[in-house]
């Protein structure tokens, strides 16, 4: 087995009295698609915001490809090779949805400011680069032809898309989603797996999922944990987690 | 026969030059669920803003228990239509308590509001957990739930949900279901908006079908679960 | 009568007509109108009408600039009066040599006004008040010599060079004649609180207070210090000078002084303001003095050119040896531009305002 | 130690003044969270119509005080009714509301110029008839009036605010307005009552203050000192404004005291700063964000 | 040609431009209000005035210096400054501003005190100031339609997404910061090679809102619409010179019309566009739809 591309070890985020998050560990390999489940304020969002930095642990040890990321900060952790999505989406709802993707594929754009007050062919050439790529990146998403329109005024689903989209662009190699299924019908929801199957053989990621809808998290993932009250209640494969009565009691429920 | 509570005929809707809604009419009476089904951009949240007074629309009319709708949201409210709306929208620097507080704000009755408060706090336990936290810290689905609560305090005649299940646990939008169920049963009239379709089927006494801006059928919930054609065409199960 | 209107002569006023001294603004330029309007029923300068064009400087160098420049420029006047701030006057100080159009400062009292800080002539400005310097120089000899008083403190606005001007030559007059200097404090322009400042002037009690601000901040400051307590004398400069000092005081400047130029206790001055209460239904302020002093300064300079010709103007100006306006006599140092005129100290006694007399220290 | 007594005390007094304009202040900004850089006007405009009901009508006083009070909340509600409310109904962001009310601000402020002129006018000074005598430490009547006036506001607020369905509501729309609306509330009531308080507020703290320094036009800009007692307490905070206000006038006597006059507003500035590196929100401020 | 009255007009219009400029890539851009500009307008032009009357630099180089020194000053203000929110971060711009104004009054003997800073030769003339703007123009074009640019339209719309999206906001923040003071130095020296005089009064709170008022009339988000503000705050007064009293009351009521009748400035979010004045004259129906969509 190779190494992890995301470990957590023994992490621990409190808010006031709350223990969002308590002892949790994990392990991601690279290339698989991993779910995170559990009831709601289970702690969840509060793994991913602190894998990208934006909250710090209070104990504990996160890692990416080896490294020690428990301390970087956001825009750090981006640089490294984590992208992610919001639960509540978090678009430049002002900006044109070709902006909002070019923003992200500039954070690799090799030219500095002299190129830029200067025009230089080198600011050229990135510039074009950048645009053909967001374009591409558009494309995928299935939102080409709606590059000029700003981005609050997509519709919910196509808003979620272009979040993806948008973190795809920053070349990442492990790629946060925290619910993208929410707000799409079963319909939906099936196209949305096979998008996220494309993204990533096409782009050999690694993914770390949230989700409640389980028939996309029973058709993705390739292994998921189960949390709740900040701690980890089972792991395996959705199969197994699905027959394991802990988890029916405190997830599932009965009828699915 | 049911009186009738809601009607909406010909009512469209256009964010600047984009139409959302052409031509809806559709009604809802006393006593019943019914269920506003459709893809993503079929217009449901739109239809919503429109009955909850928050859009103007261009043409049509709706009627709420044989008078014209107010414009105004709140006084919408005051005639006893509340609605849940999408993307939870909690008073992130209010306490839990205080957003259930405004929830109830048109009540006056002291102690139908106690029980109330301990009846939502019976449905979700975990609002009662965080009860002095700030909305805002709320996880999402804690937010979804508040969201709901603070709709069930304010007792209206018509409640309107907007996605409630949206990022809920499956555990937790089996036991909405049941609320709702609950709520109707005590005399509550509700309109659902749901994307999971077989569930609010399950639930609701009719359904609309939405599809961009439209309505393209209407039947009991039995009647269209039972259709497999539409159910594929529209809702993809 | 045979009033030649079709071409008149055109004087510029530039002072602040909007904004928190309009007050002054407003006032020189009604000064100047009415003088005007008395000139040409007197048939005028040389036969030919006066008329005034006031634009609006708000107080602030780079648009009494611009202000001044279109007077130039775009109206065609032949001299310009105003402003009343030095700051003003010294920024249009090195426009007004270019454009070749003399402009007389009214109450701007810093000495660049006229002289750069190089020492070299503004060749076309000039200026109807008193210079900082010799305010202070005056306030200084009299608070020591006349009134025999030994320590003072200063209070001053740093942000307004008339302030800080004045107080350092009060106190250096003061001190440089065997005073002690046993408090020097700041504030700024916009504060009306000075309490702080002057819990420290109370505690090293001096004989005399030098205030050099405009009356609404004496009236306060004096008060507050009054409410803490102090007892010394204050001494001020022209900034004093109105005739609402007494209403606005309430008692606390009772046997304090200042230094100024006579002006509304001359005769000719009272005679005007009754004019001038009837023209305009408020009352007289000193800019109108000094609007009214402009304009007949300018006509004394045109009528003894015999032309309108801005240069011709300068130099008649320039070689003014006698000038009595409602300010008094004056004349002026062709070396500095700056009028050499008496000046009068003031005593507030009895709740009123005491012409005490000219003071001249050299005389004696 | 004498002067140090009695610079302690010119300083609450002078920050009792602030303190009675922050309180409004911070009300509309808790509010809307937009800085309202009107409401100094609104007090001077408060301090006009009381001068004009004594001096000019020869009202006797209290009644000048209620009118003064009364027309600066009428003007407050005006600035709301006329141009804030439509700037929140066009969806523009806050700082809109805060460049409108600099406008209104230059509005009145030279509209108070052209109709009064920029002099000095004088309130009939009943309480200021003299300052009590400790033992060489001098305390001004209208300094004690002002604080007690601002406890009282502060008391009476902090209730209205945390204890009333009234502030509830208030503190709901501040939050959102479009989901207090369609909860129920009466958002466009709620915000009225609510800068109807304020200017009532303004002019108190207005006639007040015109009792200790006279009016003009200008003396609005102390609501600028407002802004910054404000933001050292924490926006939108009533107990942080007004303590905010206490420890401003106190900084700045203390500094001009005892370090320099000409320097006490780098120095206090410099301390502002300080404070804001320990707590970004201000002394009171609770900064709550949505969670990600 | 222009007599000095127009040319005067024309450098004050310039210069101010410049300044907005400035301001337009901070508050219009990344959305920070900073009511010091001023203060690194003055900054600008003691610094520049030192340089050319002290020292004899050459004028170019004393701009420079000014523009470098306020630039200097932003980085270390900014350093401290910038992760405060809204108007905190409003009131230590608005703070610094006053500070600097009485930092010069208070060192009379280098800044000549409120007494002001006189003979200072005079550069700036017509050409000049129009090549500046056109340089300072094209310089915050490139920038702000740089990746530079867009990060800072991105942390305006999401400081959380933008940090999410590789972008290391306080950084982006403190840029914008230094480039609007950079411009603000730049400014104030052309300005005190224009007056020949300056005090400290000159850059006053008065003057940084005057700033921050014109930047949003222009709309924020908008370079051209920045420019197009500043030639209305500049020259509408000028007509207005002879109505004295009035004056300012007139431009108080403007701003708030303005602000209520086009909320989101001249051109909000938008450039000026040749073509698309075109398409909306030869075809008025549909650019309104356009516009309605916003
Ligand atoms: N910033 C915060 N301050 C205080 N409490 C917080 C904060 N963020 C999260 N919490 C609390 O931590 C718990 C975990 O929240 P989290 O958002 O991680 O839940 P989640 O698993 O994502 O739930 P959901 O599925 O509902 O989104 C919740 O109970 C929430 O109230
Ligand atoms: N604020 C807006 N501005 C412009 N267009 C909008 C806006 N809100 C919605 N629309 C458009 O109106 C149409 C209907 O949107 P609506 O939100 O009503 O759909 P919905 O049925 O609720 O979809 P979902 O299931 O995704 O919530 C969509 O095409 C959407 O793009
Ligand atoms: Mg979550
Ligand atoms: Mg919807």
């Amino acid at each position: 087995m190779s190494e992890p591309i995301l470990e957590m070890r023994g992490v621990e985020k409190r808010f006031g009295g709350v223990r969002a998050i308590d002892e949790f560990s994990l392990k991601v390999e690279p290339g698989m698609v991993y779910g995170l489940i559990g009831p709601n304020g289970a702690g969840k969002t509060t793994i991913f915001n602190t894998i990208t930095g934006i909250y710090h642990v209070d104990a504990g040890k996160i890692l990416f490809q080896g490294k020690d990321i428990t301390k970087v900060e956001p825009h750090q952790a981006a640089r490294l090779g984590i992208a992610r999505t919001f639960q509540n989406i978090r678009l430049f709802g002002n900006l044109s949805v070709k902006s909002n993707v070019e923003i992200s594929c500039n954070m690799n754009a090799g030219y500095h400011l002299g190129d830029a007050l200067l025009r230089t062919p080198r600011y050229r050439r990135v510039t074009k680069e950048t645009e053909e790529r967001a374009m591409e990146f558009l494309k995928i998403v299935g939102l080409a032809d709606k590059g000029e329109e700003r981005a609050s005024s997509l519709p919910y689903g196509h808003q979620r898309k272009l979040e993806i989209a948008r973190a795809m662009a920053t070349n990442p190699k492990l790629l946060l989603l925290d619910e993208p299924a929410a707000g799409m019908n079963a319909d939906e929801s099936l196209e949305l797996v096979e998008f996220i199957r494309e993204l990533k053989e096409r782009f050999q990621i690694t993914i770390l999922m949230i989700e409640h809808h389980m028939d996309v998290v029973t058709s993705l993932c390739d292994a998921c944990t189960v949390l709740n009250f900040g701690k980890t209640l089972a792991a395996g494969t959705v199969e197994e987690i699905k027959k394991n009565p802990e988890v029916i009691a405190a997830y599932l429920g009965g009828d699915e | 026969m049911a009186q009738e509570l809601l009607r909406v005929e010909h009512l469209s809707a256009a964010y600047g030059g984009i139409h959302a809604l052409h031509d809806i009419s559709l009604e809802v009476e006393e006593g019943e669920i019914v269920a506003v089904l459709g893809a993503n951009g079929a217009g449901k949240s739109t239809l919503l803003k429109c009955l909850s007074g928050e859009k103007k629309f261009l043409n049509g009319s709706i009627t709420f228990d044989g008078k014209p709708l107010p414009s105004k949201p709140y006084q919408v409210v005051e005639n006893g239509m509340v609605i849940v709306p999408e993307g939870r929208q909690i008073f992130y620097k209010l306490s839990v308590k205080d957003n259930l507080k405004v929830g109830c704000c048109l009540r006056n009755d002291k102690d139908g509001i106690r029980k109330d408060f301990e009846r939502v706090y019976a449905m979700f336990p975990r609002l009662k957990e965080r009860e002095n936290q700030y909305g805002g810290l709320l996880s999402g689905g804690e937010q979804q739930m508040l969201a709901i609560a603070r709709g069930l305090m304010a007792k209206p005649r018509l409640l309107m949900l907007d996605e409630p299940g949206l990022g809920l646990a499956p555990i937790i939008v089996n036991q909405i279901m049941d609320i709702l169920k609950e709520v109707n049963e005590e005399g509550t009239t509700i309109l659902l908006i749901e994307q999971n379709a077989r569930k609010a089927l399950k639930l609701c006494d009719r359904a609309y079908l939405m599809n961009v801006g439209n309505i393209v059928t209407e039947g009991t919930g039995k009647e269209l679960l039972a259709d497999s054609t539409l159910m594929e065409a529209y809702l993809g199960q | 009568q045979d009033l030649d209107t079709e071409n008149p002569i055109k004087i510029g006023y530039v002072g602040a007509l909007s904004g928190d001294t309009a007050l002054w603004g407003q006032a020189g330029l009604n000064g100047m109108e009415l003088t005007a309007k008395q000139i040409n029923e007197e048939g005028g300068i040389l036969g030919r009408e006066v008329q005034i064009i006031g634009l609006d400087g708000k107080g602030a160098p780079d648009d009494s600039v611009t202000a001044y420049k279109k007077l130039v420029e775009e109206e065609g006047v032949c001299a310009v009066v105003g402003t009343n701030f030095s700051s003003c006057n010294i920024a249009i100080a090195a426009v007004a040599d270019e454009l070749e159009v003399p402009v007389i400062a009214t109450a701007a009292s810093n000495d660049q006004v006229t002289v750069d800080s190089d020492g070299n002539l503004h060749p076309y400005s000039f200026r109807l008040c008193f210079i900082d310097s010799y305010m202070g120089y005056l306030a200084g000899t009299y608070a020591y010599d006349e009134l025999g008083l030994k320590t003072c403190a200063v209070i001053e606005d740093i942000t307004d060079s008339y302030s800080t001007s004045v107080g350092d030559y009060m106190v250096q007059t003061f001190t440089d004649l065997g005073g002690e200097l046993v408090a020097s404090e700041e504030a700024q322009n916009g504060d009306n609180d000075f309490r702080a400042q002057l819990t420290k002037i109370a505690a090293a009690q001096p004989d005399v207070v030098f205030i050099p601000w405009n009356y609404e901040n004496v009236c306060l400051i004096a008060q507050q210090a009054r409410e803490l307590g102090i007892t010394s004398v204050f001494f001020g400069a022209d900034g004093w000078d109105t005739t609402e000092l007494i209403d606005l005081s309430n008692g606390a400047l009772e046997g304090c002084y200042y230094v100024s130029r006579p002006g509304f206790n001359l005769p000719d001055a009272a005679a005007y303001g009754e004019v001038y209460q009837k023209e305009y239904n408020v009352a007289l302020e000193s800019e109108c003095l000094y609007g009214n002093d402009g304009v007949q300064w300018i006509k004394q300079a045109i009528e003894a050119a015999g032309s309108d010709d801005p240069k011709a103007i300068r130099d008649q100006l320039e070689a003014t040896d006698s000038f009595d306006g409602l300010l008094g006599h004056m004349s002026v140092d062709p070396e500095t531009h700056n009028p050499s005129r008496d000046a009068a100290i003031f005593e507030v006694k009895d709740n009123e305002v005491q012409y005490v007399g000219i003071y001249d220290p050299e005389s004696k | 130690m004498k002067i140090l007594i009695q610079q302690i005390i010119t300083g609450i007094s002078i920050g009792s003044v602030y303190a009675l304009i922050a309180s409004g202040y911070a009300l509309v900004y808790s509010l809307l969270d937009f800085s309202n850089w009107a409401h100094g006007e609104v007090c001077m405009l408060g301090a006009y119509v009381c001068f004009m009901a004594t001096t000019v009508n020869n009202m006797p006083y209290w009644l000048s005080c209620v009118l003064g009070i009364g027309g600066a909340a009428v003007i407050s509600f005006l600035n709301e009714k006329i141009a804030y409310r439509k700037i929140r109904n066009n969806g523009s962001p806050n700082m809109f509301l805060m460049i409108a009310a600099m406008g209104l601000s230059t509005t009145y402020q030279n509209l108070a110029n052209v109709i009064w002129g920029s002099k000095f006018k004088q309130l009939p000074k009943i309480f200021s008839v003299g300052t009590i005598n400790f033992d060489g430490i001098y305390i001004g009547t209208t300094d004690m009036l002002c604080l007690g006036l601002s406890a009282v506001a502060l008391v009476i607020l902090l209730l209205i605010i945390n204890k009333s369905k009234f502030g509830l509501h208030v503190r709901a729309v501040a939050c959102s307005s479009r989901t207090a609306g369609l909860l129920g509330v009466k958002i466009d009531r709620v915000i009225a009552v609510v800068f109807m308080l304020a200017g009532a507020l303004a002019g108190l703290a207005g006639i007040m203050y015109g009792m200790k320094y006279n009016i003009y036009p200008t003396m609005g800009n102390v609501g600028l000192k407002a802004f910054i007692a404000s933001v050292i307490g924490g926006l939108g905070s009533v107990p942080g404004a007004i303590a905010g206000a206490v420890l401003l006038g106190l900084i700045e006597t203390v500094v001009s005291g005892y370090i320099s006059s000409g320097l006490r507003d780098l120095i206090s500035f410099c301390l502002l700063i300080l404070i804001l590196l320990v707590r970004p929100s201000g002394l009171f401020g609770v900064d709550v964000q949505e969670k990600a | 040609m222009l007599n000095s009255f127009q040319e005067g007009v024309l450098i004050i219009c310039c210069v101010n431009m410049i300044a907005v400029l400035g301001m337009s890539v901070l508050t219009g851009f990344t959305r920070l209000f900073s009511f010091g500009n001023a203060g690194f307008m003055s900054i600008g032009a003691y610094a520049a005035a030192i340089c050319s009357v002290e020292y004899h630099m050459p004028f170019v180089v004393s701009i420079l210096i000014g523009a470098a020194a306020a630039g200097a000053v932003s980085y270390v203000l900014g350093s401290l400054t910038i992760r405060l929110r809204g108007d905190y971060f409003l009131i230590s711009c608005l703070g610094f501003g006053e500070c600097v104004r009485v930092l010069f009054n208070y060192t009379k003997n280098i800044t000549g005190g409120a007494n002001g800073y006189s003979n200072i030769p005079y550069k700036t003339t017509g050409i000049v100031a129009v090549i500046c703007t056109v340089l300072a123009f094209i310089i915050a074009w490139n920038f702000i339609h740089s990746r530079y640019g867009q990060a800072l339209s991105a942390i305006r719309e999401n400081e959380l997404a933008a940090a999410a999206n590789g972008i290391n906001v306080v950084r982006y923040k403190k840029m914008s910061f230094v480039f609007s003071a950079i411009y603000a130095g730049w400014a104030g020296g052309l300005y005190a090679h224009y007056l020949r005089f300056i005090t400290p009064t000159l850059f006053n709170l008065g003057k940084s809102s005057e700033l921050v008022i014109t930047t949003v009339l222009g709309g924020l988000g908008s370079l051209t619409g920045s420019v197009l503000g500043t030639i209305i705050v500049q020259i509408l007064p000028e007509i207005f010179r002879s109505m004295s009293e009035y004056r300012m009351l007139f431009y108080g009521i403007a701003v708030v019309l303005m602000i209520l009748l086009r909320p989101d400035g001249l051109y909000g979010y938008r450039e000026f566009s040749l073509k698309r004045l075109i398409a909306r004259i030869t075809n008025p129906g549909k650019s309104k739809t356009a516009k309605e969509q916003k």
